[in-house]
């Protein structure tokens, strides 16, 4: 079905019958696609079109370059957690985590066990919620929007637990190095985020009736956008993306961090590396982590305090960190999010370097898929691909 | 940390036999239920819904209790915060108070968290609606006012809204801040910056603290400076 | 980086099942780096920390060594470029990671600043093709071989002066374009406090 | 983009009909199509305001890819120059009356990125704004609040950005210009709307 190839004579009578509409006496043209189509959310793709097929796209970001990676530079370590998030809107929590991170490595410190619970539920909540955007969009692209209206929706409870929690709605500023800003409101916000796990867990199955088993989604993404196990290796693919051409790799599995060797999950693996694949290996995903935010409910949040103690962050303007620098990466649900920090024992980091998923996802990878891919299905490849263009862009 | 003994593998990773879905021509029917659920929609206009409490809305500021050290400015990641030095009823402050800047601020309270006396806080208010015009921006740019004040306001008027709905610049560099209950709070901006502007008069307020910060060879020190007027070039609506 | 003070993070990193209880002297990482230092004897490589290996490279026989290195490090996470103005160098690091061994690699060169050249690594993982743009429009390194180097998230006035750089004076640069004072209001916020 | 006489605005408010004004504000006011291009961060917060959840379709408020079908425009965030370019034209394709409404604090003065490089610090120097809102990002609520200022400003006539937008174009021009330099329109802007 959706590798259907419009037969030569089919068109040549087509074209006589002046049937293509946009250039009559010729067979190909340029489209420009984006920045303001709703799937792309701010990139441009421009496309040489073959009549409905597309012949070559070229991608054209930076529509969102701020310069973060100078900007960071000119602002003291603590304060750049309030930028470096602005990274990846939809989970702005893994920015945050990950430069604290690595800034805790070159520090050395030691982050109190109720600061690493902590983070590593909000870094699920942060999935959680980026879940439920990335439904939204891809139901939205297929034209299943019903799905989007009740993502939207159920979005909204996490944004709710997150202004509790942090007292920010999308932008939470709340991991910073050596811990956490704020202690856990109490043991009412557990309650709900418990009854959110199980509120959702009960939403799942009309998930599943209404968007992931349905034969429309099946239709629009089966075949679409295939790619193979070594192409993915080559062009750095990550995250569900490449579990879906079959290789199990998870930043949370191979280099795990915070509380994840504790919990018990599973890594969902797909061969087909198509746009249902990628779908399927996300759907499965979405389940683990409503399983693994369970797993941390019961484990409780360790006592103690919530943000590391040391005397060098009475003048936190000032705070020095020592020379060095670290890589710290985490699994976001887009790919595998990593920041690279480098040190000269100033109070300002000399380099901070952001990979994003997307860099490879959005580019190469995405100009290589959209070869010979129909019209109809660029959104589809873009959406599966999850494509974040600010991690290009940043 | 907890449990060491690990015998089974934690991480397991599972193939298609249960990831595969089937396709249904059926199943998205389901959705049909929900037509009989109630709606989560919050009707804006005759419902409403609270910020959460400690939610990071806009500053508020003791000016008794501030003593101009300038940390937040320091700390601030958009160089929203100004330090400023007024004159109440005649009498000049000694201590510069901050001045915030909405056109800047990204509300993450850094600020908040590194004042030493607990002089800058912040409330749950979030609503701060105006016209595009020159002269409506004015309002994004404030000395935040008393915390019980604004407390007062919200009590009042049962909403989170910015408690000022005018600021009223005259030419003499005074400010009066009309408030939403018609109350009125009005200064005048001496000038800008650490060190206090020129009048001769209250000897030097810099603390300790401050003149090790200004005699520091950072790079691009803070210049005081008086307020430069910028040359109102903009077309006024209408 | 201090090897002796391992932060929490990551020592509780030691209990996933797949490696079973490291030692220092023959863990993976260990022969890892031993098994590619056998192969190429140019290079110096350490063992940072756990699943973290780093390896300096002589600049003219980078190709060569990520050649051999890919074979083991499958993917090519990153190429991060540090600017170090006082030793007049651009560090660039290759930022390698290993599906099968769960290895993360740091490949660090250093070429000078003044008319930084590299030979790419498109062939040997078609996506250096982004990143190399990228470290092209930011640090102005021509990576010979790349045929797509040229302006591509920034605009070609930002472009020309590849803006990363250290000498790159931002605000001396916003204050050309946006005017002297770009501050809306009175105070004219136009500098850093620290 | 044509050359544009300065009193052209006039024949937009059709004298012979001024008996109808009332009803025509109401009717536009009624039904703000929202040009879908999300400019920044403040983009993350249309889904929850367009969907169940705060659902502005009670206001007769539609996202609408086509700016020729516009009435509203969100800048949700920091504008780049390269999307400056983009919003000029699309603004200037909207059909009037068209109302701008300007998200958060980096339009107004920078935001967080206000050294940055590559971030326009006042946007009303480049395109009039109606109305503004505090808040980074501000929350649906307040973004309800401004889509709710903006139909009062409707209704009683005060949402003038449109005309101050042709009284003044040579300012916004010349700002324009400025930023981008001379000639950005037939070098840049041709090559992606090959209708211009």
């Amino acid at each position: 079905m959706a590798n259907l190839e419009v037969p030569r004579e089919l068109r040549e009578e087509a074209k006589a019958h002046d049937m293509y509409l946009h250039p009559i006496d010729k067979d190909t043209y340029e489209l420009f696609f984006g920045p303001q189509h709703m799937a792309t959310e701010n990139f441009s793709i421009i496309l040489k079109m073959d009549g409905n097929r597309v012949e070559k796209a070229i991608v054209n970001p930076g529509f969102l370059h701020r310069g973060f990676e100078k900007l960071a530079e000119q602002r003291p370590y603590f304060t750049n957690i309030a930028l470096l998030l602005r990274i990846c809107v939809p989970e702005s929590d893994v920015p945050e985590n990950i430069y604290s991170m690595a800034v805790d490595e070159i520090v050395g410190w030691e982050v109190p066990e109720r600061a690493i619970w902590i983070r590593n539920v909000v870094l699920e909540m942060a999935r959680l919620s980026a879940w439920m955007f990335w439904i939204m969009g891809f139901g939205n692209e297929i034209g299943l929007y019903t799905a989007g209206q009740w993502a939207a929706a159920y979005r909204e409870r996490f944004m709710r637990l997150f202004e509790e929690l942090t007292g920010g709605r999308v932008y939470h500023i709340y991991t910073v190095p050596g811990g956490v800003r704020r202690d856990i409101p109490g043991d009412r916000w557990l309650r709900q985020l418990r009854d959110t796990v199980e509120y959702l867990k009960g939403k799942m199955r009309d998930f599943d009736d209404i968007l992931f088993d349905n034969y429309i989604m099946f239709e629009r993404t089966e075949g679409v956008g295939v790619m193979d196990k070594k192409f993915a290796l080559k062009h750095a693919v990550t995250g569900p993306n490449l579990r879906a051409v079959g290789v199990p790799y998870d930043v949370r599995k191979d280099d795990p961090y915070y509380l994840y060797p504790e919990l018990d999950f599973e890594v969902p693996v797909l061969k087909e590396g198509d746009s249902l694949a990628r779908v399927l290996v996300r759907r499965y995903e979405m389940e683990q982590d409503l399983y693994i935010l369970e797993q941390l409910l019961d484990m409780g949040p360790p006592s103690g305090p919530y943000m590391v103690k040391d005397p060098k962050l009475k003048n936190l303007p000032r705070f020095k960190v020592p020379a060095g620098d670290a890589y710290a990466h985490v699994e976001s649900t887009k790919g595998d999010f990593g920041a690279y920090v480098v040190s000269d024992g100033t109070h300002k980091p000399y380099r901070v370097h952001i990979r994003g998923p997307s860099q490879s996802h959005g580019v190469t990878v995405l100009e290589e898929l959209l070869k010979g891919a129909r019209l109809a299905d660029v959104p589809v490849i873009l959406k599966t691909l999850d494509n974040c263009p600010p991690d290009i862009d940043r | 940390m907890k449990m060491e003994s690990v015998e089974k593998p934690k991480v397991r990773i599972v193939g298609e036999e249960k990831v595969k879905l089937k396709k249904s021509f059926v199943k998205p029917w389901m959705g049909i239920k929900y037509l009989f659920k109630k709606p989560v929609t919050i009707k804006i206009p005759f419902e409403k819904i609270e910020p959460a409490p400690k939610y990071r809305g806009f500053h508020t500021l003791d000016w008794k209790k501030c003593i101009g050290c300038n940390f937040c400015g320091q700390i601030c990641p958009a160089r929203a915060i100004e330090m400023t030095w007024l004159e109440v009823d005649g009498k000049m402050e000694k201590r510069p108070h901050p001045k915030v800047d909405y056109g800047r601020c990204t509300f993450c309270q850094f600020c908040v968290d590194v004042c030493p006396t607990g002089a800058l806080g912040f409330t749950e208010n979030f609503y701060l609606t105006t016209g595009g015009l020159e002269e409506d921006l004015e309002l994004f740019n404030w000395v935040p006012i008393h915390p019980d004040k604004v407390r007062e306001m919200n009590e009042k008027f049962g909403d989170y809204r910015f408690p000022v709905v005018k600021i009223e610049k005259k030419a003499d560099g005074t400010y009066v801040y009309h408030l939403r209950d018609g109350d009125k709070i009005e200064f005048k901006i001496l000038g800008y910056g650490l060190r206090p502007p020129k009048k001769p008069a209250s000897a030097k307020p810099a603390t300790a603290q401050e003149k090790k910060e200004v005699s520091k060879p950072a790079e691009k020190k803070e210049e005081p400076r008086a307020e430069p007027e910028k040359a109102a070039e903009k077309p006024s609506g209408e | 980086m201090d090897m002796n003070e391992k932060p929490k993070v990551e020592e509780k990193v030691q209990e996933v099942p797949e490696v079973e209880a490291p030692k220092l002297p023959d863990t993976k990482e260990e022969k890892l780096v031993a098994e590619i230092l056998k192969k190429a004897p140019y290079a110096e490589g350490s063992v940072r920390r756990e699943r973290r290996v780093e390896f300096k490279v002589p600049a003219d026989r980078i190709k060569e060594f990520l050649e051999l290195a890919s074979e083991k490090f499958e993917m090519l996470i990153q190429i991060s470029v540090v600017d170090w103005l006082k030793e007049g160098e651009f560090e660039l690091v290759y930022q390698l990671w290993s599906v099968s061994e769960s290895v993360h690699a740091f490949v660090k060169t250093r070429i000078p600043r003044e008319n930084a050249k590299m030979p790419t690594v498109m062939d040997i993982w078609p996506v250096a093709e982004t990143y190399e743009r990228e470290a092209h429009e930011f640090f102005g390194i021509v990576f010979e071989g790349n045929p797509r180097l040229g302006p591509f998230i920034l605009e070609p006035r930002e472009y020309e002066k590849h803006p990363l750089r250290k000498d790159f004076n931002m605000i001396g640069y916003v204050k050309t374009i946006y005017g002297e004072d770009f501050d809306r209001y009175d105070e004219s916020k136009t500098n850093y406090v620290i | 983009m044509s050359e544009r006489k300065n009193d052209d605005f006039i024949s937009y408010e059709l004298q012979e009909f001024k008996l109808f004004e009332p009803l025509f504000r109401w009717a536009r006011k009624k039904s703000l199509w929202i040009v879908a291009f999300c400019t920044g961060c403040g983009g993350i917060e249309m889904p929850p305001l367009a969907t169940a959840r705060y659902d502005f379709e009670r206001f007769g408020i539609m996202p609408n890819p086509a700016p020729r079908m516009g009435d509203l425009f969100l800048i949700t965030g920091y504008v780049t120059p390269k999307t400056l370019k983009r919003i000029i034209i699309t603004y200037e394709m909207m059909q009037d009356p068209k109302y701008v409404l300007m998200h958060g604090s980096c339009p107004i003065n920078g935001g967080v990125y206000w050294d940055s490089y590559n971030v326009v610090k006042q946007l009303d120097k480049y395109i009039p704004i109606d109305v503004a809102i505090a808040g980074c990002m501000p929350r649906p609520e307040a973004v309800m609040d401004g889509i709710m200022e903006i139909m009062r400003k409707i209704e009683d006539g005060t949402a003038d950005g449109w005309k101050r937008y042709k009284e003044n174009y040579e300012y916004y021009r010349k700002n324009q210009d400025e930023l981008f330099g001379e000639g950005w329109r037939e070098k840049d802007a041709r090559r992606w709307l090959a209708w211009i």
